[in-house]
């Protein structure tokens, strides 16, 4: 019944229910975000779902009452944009980048990729289904280095768990998840030449309930306010 | 106003095709030998096993006749059964299966168990109302389990050997219970069992099955004193021989030759009692009126002062002798003998 | 037999000492008393305990009718019955939603006509927990009733008991073991379901967000914090299993080996 | 009853319905015969079969043990063996690390004498899958050996019969019923088991790719295949559980009650 | 070698202690009410209870002992049992079950078979080899697990009751049977049973059982010859009186006085036969060797010509008289009347 509105909303004048679509792995981001977010705008009442962006989509595309959709990938939300459950463009809210990571004190000397091929090291990768995996994949062919990993994982923290539980030498996932692993894992750079930039889209739904306090919430994480929380996150600026 | 059952069903290896007839106070009981199919008879009756064709009408109202599929079910029969196995619900106290059928018809908690505890006194368990039936012995639960049955108060009552599980002493009290409160109510009671003495002391009548079939009715004096079958001639502990009379003679169905004094011609039993059988070791040349067949010793077997003897030939016997003619004779097993009947020993009557 | 079982009880054993031996003590009470986990675990009880009931309501008919009507079809129907457990568990959610979603089968007109949306709301959280949790109690109920004597069965109706009174009255106590071991079951599964609740109902605190739900979400920010809320259903699940004593697990065998063998 | 057994069958059948209705039919083939469906189909199967052998071998002497030999703490260990239901699936696959991971309580004397990873292990799949799967059998056997009416085990002995024999040739046969359900729901939970495999096992075609990790992976990008995977797996535990005949599921019940009430 | 027994064991109401002797080649029967224990007694001696205090030693190897911590598994005590209630393993043919015993010693499946088919042959039903138990009647499961049980000759038997479920027909010859196998080996058999019949054809001794404790041993002749339990008095159809005795007089538990023709003081046992008891219905004044009692007629039952009448007094007693008798006193139930015995009618004998 709505009609997509996206007329600039004052921060005053909006209110009422949000819902956000996040990727999980905006989990921590997002939920500090919010108390931000509460003292800009005291009358909306903002709720996360959080989850993998496939199942995101799925969720909307089965008719989830969502305002906003947070993707850790392009692909889930060119998924959505074709199928045309979107209001507006989306707008790229942060980007992310790769490392290898490794067991604390990096036991085994890694140092870059090139030391990942060795066969008597335990390498996992996420999925190409996933965006760590393709950015993965991408990575190591920019570097032109084939490896057999001893398992794909269906999501970038399956790959930090095996490395953080010693099952796995090392893994190629995103900073950001390096930084959360804290002092349970550690990071080997990637060089910028051959590293991949992932985005992170936000996009209003088509049938968003309350558009303009989802359009409210993009501006603001969009916006310094929540650029600079994205930031200690270990996330890149758009 | 009745209990009118004609059964046909077909179970393993019984095939069933029996007919009842039972009036109102009246008790009819069911013997036979094992396998008859004595508690399948009861359980068609009960409703617990339809029926393939025929008719069960209870009171004249047709409970199960699949001609017409008219089936009712067995909670609507009033009908009380005592199982041959007790058939006691485990979870329950023993004064909560007594009340069970009470509770079921929706009396109150009160007025079953008022009524299961005095079943219960009634049983001689008036101290066991709270224990489990795991707790019973084995007489004691088939006395829970008559008291069950009967504290409903059912129209038609169905026993299946209620008294064999009781001790000599609870047994005759059991039976003097049992035969008051039955005389008490003028519903219908077909009782199982295979002691005579149960159906002398409560039957006002008989019904003898053999493999599916009820072979012969009447009151337990009529039926044992004219054995239609080898249950119930070896019931009485009489030889019985089946053959067809033609001129004086009975010729068994296995080629022997009775000569007896006189009897209508037609398919006939003839009765010979053991103690009128004489064994000589030499075949003697007798009058024509008197038999005598070859046979070989297979059993001995010693009652008090006679001796029992089996013997196998063209008709076989039981006969009865004195251990003094057993000493005389010197008989043992696999000796062969002659048995010698008068025809006027022999009692013979229409089969 | 013995060596057997305690092999097994070693199996079972030494994960969870793992889990308490890694699980960061120190900082267990804070993660605890955590807002968000103390609502993820109530709502966690409260659904699995919906869930169960409901399984038990309509499980247990279920459970009879395949253990006692025969019926053309009844194999299938009791395979039907025990697919959501071999479903993996995102394609359960997307099942719900093909047939209880805004746009599904019966959904739908839930939706048009009573404006009755479940899923990403605490009723979708129990149909999810439900679904999956059901099969458990219903197959462990029919075997129960196939391995009765139903001679017990038998004698109450010629008591005068109809099927009903029969089946309260002698059958379920009968088979109250089975019955109890059943409800834990489903309990269970229902208390550790997770992907079709997140995909059926959604990840929202208070409504939707039950404790599997947190912990997932745990381990995307602290690992540590994810150990610790397993570590706590794990104890009252256990909390509950042992209260459930003996005596509810049913009659008689108890103790009726005193001695090793 | 019937009418509670009629909703429940509608409630498994309308999701099934609804898979059936929303399957892209027309690109069906080509997604079951890709060549990594295949492969992981095949795997799940031996997995399956193996965690189901695994959890009779050592849940059926268990399960005696939990009901005939009365010890201290007897409650404690049942519960013990039911936790694994109830963990999240992720943190399953985390206490197995910790117990049996290369750095696991176990699993690392196992790396350092024998050499032996089970992570990454087709291996390992199967110790996950039995992990989850072993429980319900258990509860199920044990619920029935409780229901079990001693005795007759009382005459096997009398007849010169070992503990042993007396429980080959007399409780197993009179809990068949039971125990083929417990099979069943744990090789059912075996072949659905994604959490604790992906985490414990990892996911790599061919060794530890099961069919509910492909259909997870597939969803992500391609839900339609993610679909009709989920079909075959149901297709295939449908024919299984269709083609184990009332006869396994045991004795008498059969055909009892042919009218309907 | 024999089996001797001390038993002690409290279950539910059952205190039971008593003392069995059983040598070589004998055939104990154990009689008693229901409830008395003797299921429990036979569950004893096969290991299947362990009795919490006493000692069991089967050919002198003690197989349970308490105080010794010695315990011997039922399946290493040589024994075979018949359960009151068949027992017959469900899932297996009545076939498998006879060699059961057999197959689970190790015995090659061919040659159990045999021997099971033999068994099978001897007890009759050898057309039901391939059959279940279920599909058997109750008098052929019966049947059956008697030949599970002997398939294995055991040293020691335990049987109990073996013939109760067995039609009159097949009780004979399977009683035959049993006491022809009994006679072939030199073990040591218990049988419970409630028909002295039974114990009047198979056994060498028997043992009463009341309330857990062995009331009364001896032959079967002894016994009932001298009762000293009113379960055996029941059994014979006498009057049991417990008394002490002094002077030519009873002086029963109840305060009576019962004059006796001579006995030794002390605590005695005195049997007033039914038929030796004379009703009258007004006091006579008599010699003071006649005993005279009032009492409540409170049964009456009638036995052929006969009539059998309850009275309670301080004396309760059943009385015999015959029917015309009844008819000319024309007594009813609630009637008080006088019954009348001689001394020397009594008899008395020490407890
Ligand atoms: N469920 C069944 N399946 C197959 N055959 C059966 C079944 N029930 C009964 N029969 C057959 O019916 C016959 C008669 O059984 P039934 O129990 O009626 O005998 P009965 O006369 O009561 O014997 P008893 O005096 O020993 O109790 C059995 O021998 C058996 O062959
Ligand atoms: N498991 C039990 N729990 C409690 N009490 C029991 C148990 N088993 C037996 N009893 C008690 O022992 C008594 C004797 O039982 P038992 O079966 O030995 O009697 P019985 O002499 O064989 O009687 P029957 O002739 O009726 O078979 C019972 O009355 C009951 O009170
Ligand atoms: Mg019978
Ligand atoms: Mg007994």
């Amino acid at each position: 019944s709505d009609e997509s509105d996206t007329t600039p909303a004052t921060g005053s004048a909006i209110a009422g229910a949000v819902v956000v679509f996040a990727a999980s792995s905006l989990t921590e981001a997002f939920t500090e975000m919010a108390d931000a977010f509460a003292a800009d705008h005291p009358d909306v009442n903002l709720t996360f779902n959080f989850a993998g962006s496939g199942d995101l989509f799925t969720q909307i595309s089965e008719g989830a009452p969502a305002d906003v959709f947070v993707s850790a990938d392009a692909a889930n939300m060119t998924r959505l944009t074709d199928a045309a459950l979107n209001a507006g463009a989306p707008v790229t809210i942060a980007r992310n980048t790769f490392e290898i990571i490794v067991e604390p004190g990096n036991p085994q000397a890694i140092t870059g990729l090139t030391d990942l091929v060795d066969p008597n090291l335990i390498v996992v990768l996420c999925a190409d289904t996933v965006p760590c995996g393709k950015g993965a994949q991408q990575v190591l062919a920019n570097a032109g280095i084939t490896l057999t990993p001893k398992s794909l994982e269906d999501k970038v923290k399956g790959v930090v768990t095996k490395v953080t539980a010693g099952e796995a030498d090392a893994g190629i996932v995103f900073v950001t998840d390096v930084n959360a692993a804290g002092n349970t894992a550690e990071g080997v750079q990637i060089p910028a030449a051959v590293n991949v930039i992932s985005e992170y889209p936000a996009v209003i739904t088509k049938d968003a309930p309350n558009p303009a306090a989802a359009q409210a919430f993009v501006e603001f994480v969009a916006g310094p306010a929540g650029q600079a929380i994205l930031t200690t996150y270990g996330f890149l600026a758009p | 106003m009745s209990l009118a059952a004609t059964l046909q069903l077909q179970l393993g290896s019984l095939d069933l095709q029996a007919e009842l007839d039972v009036r109102p106070g009246e008790l009819l009981a069911l013997l036979g030998p094992n396998g008859a199919g004595k508690s399948t008879v009861l359980r068609c009756l009960a409703g617990l096993a339809p029926i393939t064709a025929g008719r069960i009408a209870i009171d004249d109202i047709v409970v199960d006749e699949p001609a017409t599929h008219s089936f009712v079910e067995p909670e609507h029969r009033s009908i009380g059964v005592v199982f041959q196995d007790y058939l006691l619900f485990e979870h329950m106290t023993v004064l909560e299966n007594v009340a069970y059928g009470l509770r079921a018809r929706r009396q109150p908690k009160a007025t079953a168990h008022r009524v299961a505890r005095e079943w219960m006194e009634r049983v001689g368990l008036g101290e066991y109302c709270d224990q489990r039936p795991r707790a019973l012995s084995g007489g004691q639960a088939q006395r829970a389990a008559l008291a069950r049955a009967l504290a409903t108060s059912p129209r038609v009552l169905l026993l299946d050997e209620p008294l064999a599980a009781l001790d000599a002493g609870t047994r005759a009290g059991v039976r003097r219970d049992l035969r008051r409160h039955l005389q008490s109510f003028d519903g219908m009671r077909v009782m199982v069992t295979h002691d005579p003495v149960d159906a002398y002391a409560l039957a006002d009548r008989v019904a003898i099955l053999d493999e599916g079939r009820i072979v012969q009715t009447g009151t337990l004096a009529e039926v044992t004193s004219h054995p239609r079958s080898r249950y119930v001639a070896d019931l009485v502990g009489v030889n019985l021989v089946a053959g067809t009379v033609l001129d004086g003679v009975l010729h068994t169905d296995t080629g022997a030759r009775v000569v007896i004094a006189d009897a209508a011609p037609g398919a006939s039993f003839a009765v010979i009692r053991p103690h009128s059988i004489l064994l000589v070791q030499h075949p003697a040349d007798g009058a024509s009126a008197r038999n005598q067949w070859p046979g070989v010793i297979t059993e001995l077997d010693r009652l008090g002062d006679r001796v029992r003897i089996g013997l196998d030939g063209a008709v076989p016997l039981t006969a009865e002798i004195t251990i003094a003619a057993l000493d005389a004779m010197e008989l043992r097993p696999g000796d062969t003998v002659h048995a010698s009947v008068k025809a006027t020993d022999i009692e013979v009557y229409p089969a | 037999m013995l060596a057997l079982a305690a092999l097994a009880i070693l199996f079972f054993a030494l994960p969870l000492v793992g889990l308490l031996w890694r699980a960061p003590w120190s900082n267990a009470w804070g993660y605890l008393t955590d807002d968000n986990a103390l609502t993820a675990l109530r709502l966690s009880l409260i659904c699995s305990l919906w869930a169960t009931a409901l399984s038990v309501l309509f499980g247990v008919p279920l459970a009879w009718v395949l253990a006692r009507v025969s019926f053309p079809g009844r194999g299938a129907v009791r395979a039907l019955c025990t697919l959501s457990m071999v479903l993996p568990p995102v394609v359960g959610g997307l099942a719900l939603f093909f047939a209880l979603g805004r746009r599904g089968l019966v959904g739908q007109w839930l939706y048009r006509w009573f404006d009755l949306q479940l899923p990403f709301t605490t009723a979708g959280v129990v149909v999810a927990q439900t679904f999956v949790a059901m099969p458990f109690l219903v197959i462990t109920v029919e075997a129960a009733l196939r391995q009765l004597d139903g001679r017990a069965e038998d004698a109450s109706r010629t008591l005068g008991a109809s099927r009903w009174y029969t089946f309260r009255r002698v059958t379920l106590p009968a088979i109250r073991p089975a019955l109890a071991a059943g409800a834990v079951l489903a309990w269970a599964r229902a208390l550790g379901e997770f992907g079709a609740t997140i995909t059926f109902a959604g990840n929202f605190p208070g409504t939707t967000q039950t404790m599997p739900l947190a912990v997932y979400l745990a381990r995307e920010t602290n690992p540590e914090q994810a150990i610790v809320l397993a570590l706590l259903l794990i104890a009252i699940s256990f909390g509950v299993l042992v209260s459930l004593r003996d005596r509810w697990f049913g009659r008689g065998a108890a103790g009726r080996h005193s001695v090793l063998a």
